[in-house]
């Protein structure tokens, strides 16, 4: 086991041949004489690299840029950098195009004439921020600060978000959030195990890896970091090959490179859990020792008032039997039957699901299924199994003390929060948000900030969403583009773009290691932009004192260094950097020694600009009290937490009652009853049965969530496999396309009962056949020369609906027909 | 003597008349090709200024209309010195009205065809660099050798037996007189002169035919020297040349038909002209038959996937309409017309040539571009479309083809007056000896 | 006086068909040069001279031989068309 | 003398399409407009080839990165007709854009069709410009262009070498494709260096070569065990 563990280290440093191989070849460039030579040859160009953290996605890699007499001309992984050790994704590659990009915001806008008419006139930073300012001191004065809002459409851990939560706070304000849904996916984990974050998984050292529609290579959090761990898998040369089985309605980039591909009707990944459960079970393939000692409610139990409860097992073999999914998923019986006893059988397996999952009126419930199926395996606390990051030991933004105004604006409710038993565990849920503004209740917003992110793209309903920005007295954003959002704002803020900014981020989601990533300039600010956080720093101070001391500092850069200074003074984990093997560095860190490779702070600020990151290996194996912050202080099956929360809302919602519990429970969409509703279940997806075909949408690494469409080599590279360039299309299976008259690159029209598109056809074999998918990411009304008017937006005919649990938008829930163009 | 000139002068007036006498007619034609002519010219030099991004060609399919044409005119072009060379050599009295015409089509389309590797380049600006930096190694400049030789032998097989004819305008006075002096060379028709005329032209004709037979096969080689399925092939060096006298004989039969109905020369140009030259048409049609079916046999017998991919995008894909027609107008609509009595009239005959023509240059379509439309990589097959550039640069040049024809009609006889006169005096005796040359001798009577 | 002026014409006649005749050599010989230029190149370059020789020996041969003919056309006609002069001025 | 090649691992190949963008960001090569791109004139040195097998549902995909296979044997050099392509002593394939004269025969005897074509003059917006590499020079209208395994870098690192006189390292002389990708399944070295890891690759079970029939020798060579 240690030798395995060692071989995970070892990948991550970049000893294993492969990826030195495929990191070489810039360290010689960083040190001096090399720099020197170069310089002698190149005369007057002088090239420098410098390193720093891509923003294209909330991915967060670390990247070089070659600079040549200070102008970046070309990008490159950092190899040293554990996230993407040296490996990038295309749309990374044109982060040029961004910096340069003829359709930059160059300086503060206001907006004249009405909102979307997209007439604007510039205006000074400081008039700009006056008049932002003063609006915020009269909301202050008259004691509604809770009526200004924070939208931040970036789903990075890092600095950014606590400073404006600190500066939110200190003003008075509940209403910050991050239109991501980062958060709302921890749902499944704090019923499961009361644990408010995503796991991490141990690919490296499991023999077989199960994954319901978790497009990881594609979509998941950190594409590249999965692509590193997949190369390692792959290498023939290393220990034994680990069997990949991808579970999706359509064949993904990581269905593409898995073993097997098991298409599966879109909604019901719950089923298809509970059926391989069901197995498990039956086949005695589970970890009894796990289950008998630290998980709770599998058996039927009697709880104090000594009422016995269904458990989970019973639940999953009346409910849940090979056939009886079969149907439900269209998942052969006897597939179920080989992936579950192969998932039983080899050691180690693990089990992972995302955006097929998730994404569904369903998620909450369905990741519940699919994560406890890890339980079953007892895949906690061991190599090849789910794990959870520690936090790096930076220092939280300094205390202060909110003033009487900022205090009473905090209690109240905030807006995003559904008035009604919506949602219960959503952090953010756009649904409420929209409603509860259209209709001033409880209470108006008259101040919006947009940062980051593109939230009306990506909206289901596009119209309330629109009315929205539209309502709002004032609608400030901070886009370095003008964007479908910021059409609809008052005055633009231009940020930098992230190769002009200072920023920190740590622990992307799910990646396997407790990281901290420095953005940095590698360009003086092209125009006149300045980063936000500074913007709001500078807000602060011209709003009021007592904000103002929330953040003491004169700039964001100061703030970093505050922060990471802690870093410093921990000692814990390293600098990136080629020299230190992690192996090593574990071999010290457990004999108590620190690297000291620096002996002062600015020594370690230099180092740690220079190199781009820092990074702590070493994972503390935790025992099960601190992955199960559960009543039971166990796995449970049986989620006393969701008990809790419904027994809180029946209360809430005028006491308990069979017809009050009946009533939030159907507010919820959850048709079970009894203790079935708090074990983890299948929820049918409501769907209209009028029509024919699902309708899903998917994401490609050239244009994650639509923000590189104002990038020329994206837009180009946009259909790469499919060669489809500059343009959308939708996949048909061959024989449904057939059934349609439908031929290949033959416009069609998809039509559900939101509206219609016209998209090229594409026929695939490597589509279930009674689903059509188009890609995500083109379809602009806006955001520039680039992106405007190439290709469709597939949101845009999605039905409403989202995971009553979490919030989150159901991208699959929605069901079309389709008819050849004419 | 004197009065026997003057006769046959009358006799022969006929040819004369189109030089002499310019109607209405004339200047309409030349106005229109005229025009189409500057167009076609306006719309290359526009190709220059923007790049070929202003034809249809793309990648995979990387060539189009104008590699297409430049096989087909140069097919064309076998017309001329070609067929007069064999009748010549084979002493066909027939061939005297008819020679001329053909040889005057080589010189003109060769010209045409000879230009079209230029109009398809990316660079024209750059193409003095096969000059300076030029490899022989590359089909390309084997082209440009063989074309270069070819255009100049049949040129001066056009011109030496125009000598004669020449120096007659010149003795006519009249117009040009100098210009007919300086190109006559002195000929009084002088036994010498004509013995020395016709050994140059027995050495030229014996000369030309391997030339011409070497710049087609030269030209199948630029495709078969590559590697791409449909094209790699043996048999494109013969079945180019077949090819290229096929579309010949049917480009020249109907010039001859378009002159006999302008100039009126029924009387030169008789039905048995035209049936003996339909006859050869009909064999080479056959011919042309029998080597497409054993190219494409070979290719579908073998069912080399690559190979497969191309001959089905023939068969049954995209270009199954181009390829089903051009067996239609190269086989099945010569044969019959050609080969009843009934069809076989001037009407008959036109329309078949007309058909082959057409035929032939969609065959030249069929072989260039579905080969670089079905690439050997997964890459999807290409398409192919034509801009307008293309299509008015094809009629631009089969302008200049007519022009060129009028023109030279204009200045000199389109039909050898010589070689009529010698045919009259002299043929009727030498055939009748060589007939009974090959006559079994009066038997010996033995007493 | 009419003869002299007769063969004044003839003499500028005669001197553009020579030109005529030695634009053609000049024609031919360039081809030549320049197919001898690109066998130089080849070999220098050492890419596929054999190939470039094998061309050349056809081909030029051909083009002097195009030439030559044309020159025995033109000298053939007018030596002898003196001599048929002096015939018919014996008779 | 070193003889550069390439091996692609399409065992742990994604087909996440980085090469590519990699590629043109490097390269300069031009951005081709959607209109173009509709006629199929879009332009990649490094291309990606999907390839579809098995019925429903057992349906495999496999994506194939495709440069210029810079072949020992190249045909396109064989046809070109004023020394435009041409293959140096360390097998690279080279293009010379100042010379050639766009007929395109190269890229209609090219079994791999790895060749684009600049069918208008390569256009940047203004902003843009000021990023392009000056390593590598522009295009202009009319001419071919293909992958040249980033020859550009080969010189600096050649100079590096001479001026520390030692030998090129393995791995020290990398095409963008293949030092970004992040599958590490680009490999690249020199074939006649017996230690170098291409070496060894290319010595694997695993390795083919595409259209090996055609004896054109491609000096990219694939990884697989589906093949």
């Amino acid at each position: 086991m240690e030798i395995k563990r060692r071989d995970f280290l070892k990948l991550l440093s970049g000893a294993s041949g492969a990826v030195a191989l495929g990191t070489y070849g810039c360290s010689d460039i960083i040190d001096v004489p090399e720099k020197l030579i170069e310089l002698a040859q190149k005369g007057p160009g002088i090239v420098t690299w410098t390193n720093t953290i891509c923003g294209q996605c909330s991915a967060g890699c670390g990247i070089k840029i070659r600079r040549i007499d200070g102008i970046p001309v070309y990008i490159k992984g950092n190899p040293t950098y554990p996230v993407n050790r040296g490996g990038m994704c295309p749309s990374g590659h044109s982060s040029l195009e961004v910096l340069f990009n003829p359709d930059r915001v160059k300086e503060p806008l206001k907006r004249i004439g009405l909102k979307e008419s997209g007439k604007w006139d510039s205006i000074s930073w400081n008039d700009a921020l006056q008049l932002i300012a003063d609006k915020m001191i009269e909301l202050r004065n008259v004691g509604k600060p809770h009526q200004v809002a924070f939208l931040d459409g970036s789903d990075q851990p890092g600095l950014m978000n606590k400073h404006i939560a600190q500066f939110m706070k200190a003003y008075g304000s509940p209403n910050y959030y991050q239109s991501g849904q980062l958060k709302n996916n921890t749902a499944p984990y704090r019923l499961l195990q009361g644990i408010n974050q995503l796991p991490s998984y141990d690919l490296l050292n499991s023999k077989y890896i199960l994954s319901f529609g978790s497009n990881f290579l594609e979509e998941g959090y950190s594409p590249i970091y999965y692509t590193k761990i997949y190369s390692h898998l792959r290498d023939s040369s290393e220990h034994g090959r680990t069997r990949i089985v991808q579970i999706d309605s359509r064949i993904s980039l990581t269905a593409a490179n898995a073993d097997l591909w098991i298409p599966i009707r879109p909604g019901t990944y719950g089923a298809l859990a509970l059926g391989i459960a069901f197995v498990l079970i039956r086949e005695k393939l589970f970890d009894d020792n796990f289950i008998k000692n630290y998980s709770f409610g599998f058996n039927d139990w009697t709880d104090n008032k000594g009422i016995t409860h269904l458990g989970f097992r019973s639940n999953v073999i009346s409910n849940y039997y090979p056939e009886q999914v079969s149907k439900i998923t269209g998942v052969p019986a006897e597939t179920i039957l080989k992936i579950a006893r192969d998932l039983g059988n080899s050691r180690s397996s693990v089990v992972l699901g995302d955006q097929g999952t998730v994404d569904n009126t369903n998620g909450t419930f369905s990741q519940m299924a699919v994560h406890s199926l890890n339980a079953l395996l007892g895949n906690f606390g061991k190599d090849g199994g789910v794990y959870f990051v520690d936090l790096p030991p930076l220092a939280d933004l300094p205390p202060f003390d909110e003033d009487e105004i900022a205090a009473l604006g905090n209690s109240k409710k905030p807006v995003a929060q559904s008035l009604d038993t919506n949602y219960p565990l959503a952090d953010f849920s756009i649904d409420s948000f929209t409603k509860n503004i259209l209709n001033d209740d409880p209470y108006p917003i008259d101040i919006l900030f947009l940062y980051k992110g593109n939230p009306l793209f990506k909206t289901l309903n596009h119209h309330d969403f629109a009315e929205t920005l539209k309502k709002i007295p004032l609608v400030v954003s901070f886009d370095p583009f003008i964007t479908e959002t910021s059409e609809y704002a008052d005055i633009i803020l231009p940020d930098h773009t992230f190769l002009e900014k200072w920023d920190k981020f740590c622990n992307t989601p799910t990646v396997g290691f407790t990281h901290v990533g420095i953005q940095q300039p590698v360009i003086e600010p092209l125009f006149s932009t300045r980063n936000a956080a500074d913007v709001i720093i500078e807000l602060s101070n011209k709003i009021d004192q007592s904000v103002a001391n929330a953040l003491p500092f004169q700039s964001y850069e100061n703030e970093i260094r505050f922060s990471v200074e802690k870093l410093y003074n921990s000692g814990e984990g390293a600098i990136i950097s080629e020299g230190v093997k992690s192996s090593w560095l574990e071999y010290l860190q457990q004999r108590g020694w620190q690297i000291g490779r620096y002996n002062s702070f600015d020594e370690f600020w230099k180092l740690l600009t220079r190199n781009g990151g820092w990074w702590n290996p070493i994972r503390q194996t935790k025992d099960y009290k601190e992955l199960f912050k559960t009543p039971s202080g166990k796995f449970e099956f049986y989620s006393q937490n969701f008990a809790n929360i419904i027994n809180k809302l029946i209360e809430t919602t005028g006491g308990e009652s069979p017809e009050n519990r009946e009533k939030v429970l159907h507010s919820l969409n959850i048709s079970v009853r009894g203790d079935k509703v708090f074990l983890p279940h299948y929820e049918a997806v409501p769907i209209e049965e009028n029509m024919p075909l699902y309708f899903i949408t998917f994401k490609l690494l050239t244009n994650r969530d639509g923000q590189s469409s104002n990038q020329p080599m994206m837009q180009e590279m946009f259909g790469y496999t499919v060669r489809e360039y500059w343009n959308s299309w939708v996949e048909i299976n061959p024989e449904t396309a057939q059934e349609y008259g439908i031929e290949d690159k033959k416009d069609v029209w998809i039509e559900s009962p939101i509206g219609s598109i016209k998209v090229r056809a594409r026929l695939n074999p490597g589509i279930m056949k009674e689903v059509v998918a188009v890609p995500f990411g083109l379809g602009h009304t806006s955001y520039g020369r680039y992106a405007k008017g190439y290709g469709t937006n597939p949101i845009t005919i999605l039905k409403n609906k989202y995971d009553m649990i979490n919030g989150n938008p159901a991208l699959q829930a929605t069901k079309v027909k389709i008819s050849l163009a004419t | 003597m004197t009065e026997e000139k003057t006769k046959t002068i009358d006799i022969d007036e006929a040819l004369y008349r189109p030089i002499y006498e310019t109607g209405r007619g004339f200047y309409l034609t030349v106005g229109i090709l005229l025009m189409i002519i500057l167009f076609a010219a306006f719309m290359y030099v526009r190709q220059v200024y923007y790049g070929l991004g202003v034809t249809g060609m793309n990648q995979p399919v990387t060539w189009g209309f104008y590699i297409v044409n430049f096989v087909f005119f140069i097919g064309i072009s076998h017309a001329g010195t070609l067929i007069s060379a064999i009748l010549r050599l084979s002493k066909a009295e027939w061939r005297r009205p008819i020679t001329r015409m053909a040889e005057v089509i080589t010189a003109i389309v060769l010209a045409i065809g000879g230009l079209h590797p230029i109009i398809d380049l990316g660079r024209p600006d750059r193409v003095l660099n096969i000059f300076t930096a030029g490899r022989l190694q590359s089909p390309l400049l084997w082209d440009v050798t063989s074309i270069t030789a070819y255009f100049t032998a049949s040129t001066v097989y056009l011109y030496l037996p125009m000598i004669p004819d020449i120096a007659k305008l010149r003795d006519r006075g009249g117009k040009l007189t100098r210009f007919y002096d300086f190109l006559s060379w002195g000929w009084q028709g002088t036994d010498h002169q004509k013995k020395v005329l016709n050994r140059a032209i027995n050495i030229l004709m014996v000369m030309v035919i391997p030339i011409a037979v070497s710049v087609h096969t030269v030209i199948s080689y630029i495709f078969s020297m590559t590697l791409q399925p449909g094209w790699h092939s043996t048999i494109f060096g013969p079945y180019f040349v077949v090819g290229a006298i096929f579309s010949g004989i049917a480009a020249l039969l109907i010039v001859m038909i378009a002159f006999r109905k302008v100039f009126h020369l029924e009387n030169y140009l008789k039905l048995i002209h035209f049936q003996y030259l339909s006859t050869l048409l009909l064999i080479m049609s056959l011919l042309w038959f029998y080597f497409t079916f054993s190219e494409y046999l070979t290719g579908i017998f073998g069912a080399e996937p690559h190979e497969m991919d191309v001959i089905l995008y023939k068969f049954t894909g995209p270009y199954a309409i181009f390829f089903w027609s051009m067996v239609v107008f190269n086989f099945i609509i010569p044969v019959i017309v050609l080969s009843f009595k009934k069809f076989k009239t001037i009407k008959g005959i036109l329309f078949a040539s007309i058909t082959v023509v057409i035929g032939m240059w969609l065959e030249r379509l069929n072989i260039v571009i579905p080969s670089l439309a079905n690439p050997r990589m997964e890459l999807g097959s290409g398409m192919y479309f034509p801009s307008l550039t293309e299509w008015s640069l094809f009629v631009g040049a089969i302008a200049v083809f007519v022009l060129g024809y009028v023109l030279f009609s204009k200045f000199f006889p389109i039909i050898s007056i010589w070689e009529i006169e010698e045919g009259r005096e002299e043929s009727i005796k030498e055939v009748e000896k060589r007939v009974k040359s090959y006559l079994p001798g009066p038997a010996e009577t033995s007493d | 006086m009419n003869s002299t002026e007769n063969t004044s014409r003839d003499k500028i006649i005669f001197t553009a068909q020579l030109a005529s005749i030695s634009l053609i050599w000049i024609f031919v010989i360039a081809i030549a040069i320049w197919i001898l230029n690109l066998i130089s190149v080849s070999v220098d370059l050492n890419d596929a001279p054999g190939i470039s020789i094998a061309i050349s020996l056809v081909a030029i041969p051909v083009f002097f031989t195009l030439a030559s003919i044309l020159t025995y056309v033109f000298v053939g006609f007018h030596k002898n068309s003196k001599s048929d002069l002096n015939n018919t001025l014996g008779d | 003398m070193p003889k550069w090649a390439m091996v692609i691992d399409l065992d742990k190949c994604t087909g996440c399409g980085d090469c590519m963008a990699a590629c043109k960001l490097e390269n300069n090569v031009a951005i081709v407009s959607p209109e173009q791109t509709e006629e199929g004139r879009v332009m990649f040195w490094m291309d990606m080839m999907s390839v579809y097998d098995g019925e429903y549902p057992h349906v495999k995909v496999k994506r194939i990165p495709k440069p210029c296979f810079h072949c020992d044997n190249p045909p396109c050099i064989k046809v070109c007709p004023v020394h435009a392509t041409y293959i140096n002593p360390e097998g690279l394939v080279g293009q010379i854009y100042h010379r050639c004269i766009g007929c395109r025969y190269c890229m209609a005897a090219c079994p791999y069709t790895a060749k684009v074509f600049n069918w208008y003059e390569p256009e940047w917006a203004e902003e843009f410009k000021t990023c392009l590499n000056p390593d590598v020079s522009l295009r202009m209208k009319g001419v071919v262009e293909k992958c040249s395994f980033c020859a550009h870098r080969l010189q600096v690192v050649k100079e590096d070498a001479d001026a520390e006189d030692r030998e090129i390292m393995d791995g020290e002389y990398m095409p963008a494709c293949s030092e970004s990708c992040p599958a590490d399944a680009i490999y690249f070295g020199d074939l006649e260096n017996r230690e170098s890891k291409v070496f060894k690759l290319s010595r694997s079970p695993r390795a083919f070569k595409e259209l090996e029939g055609l004896g054109t020798e491609p000096k990219v060579i694939y990884l697989s065990k589906r093949e």
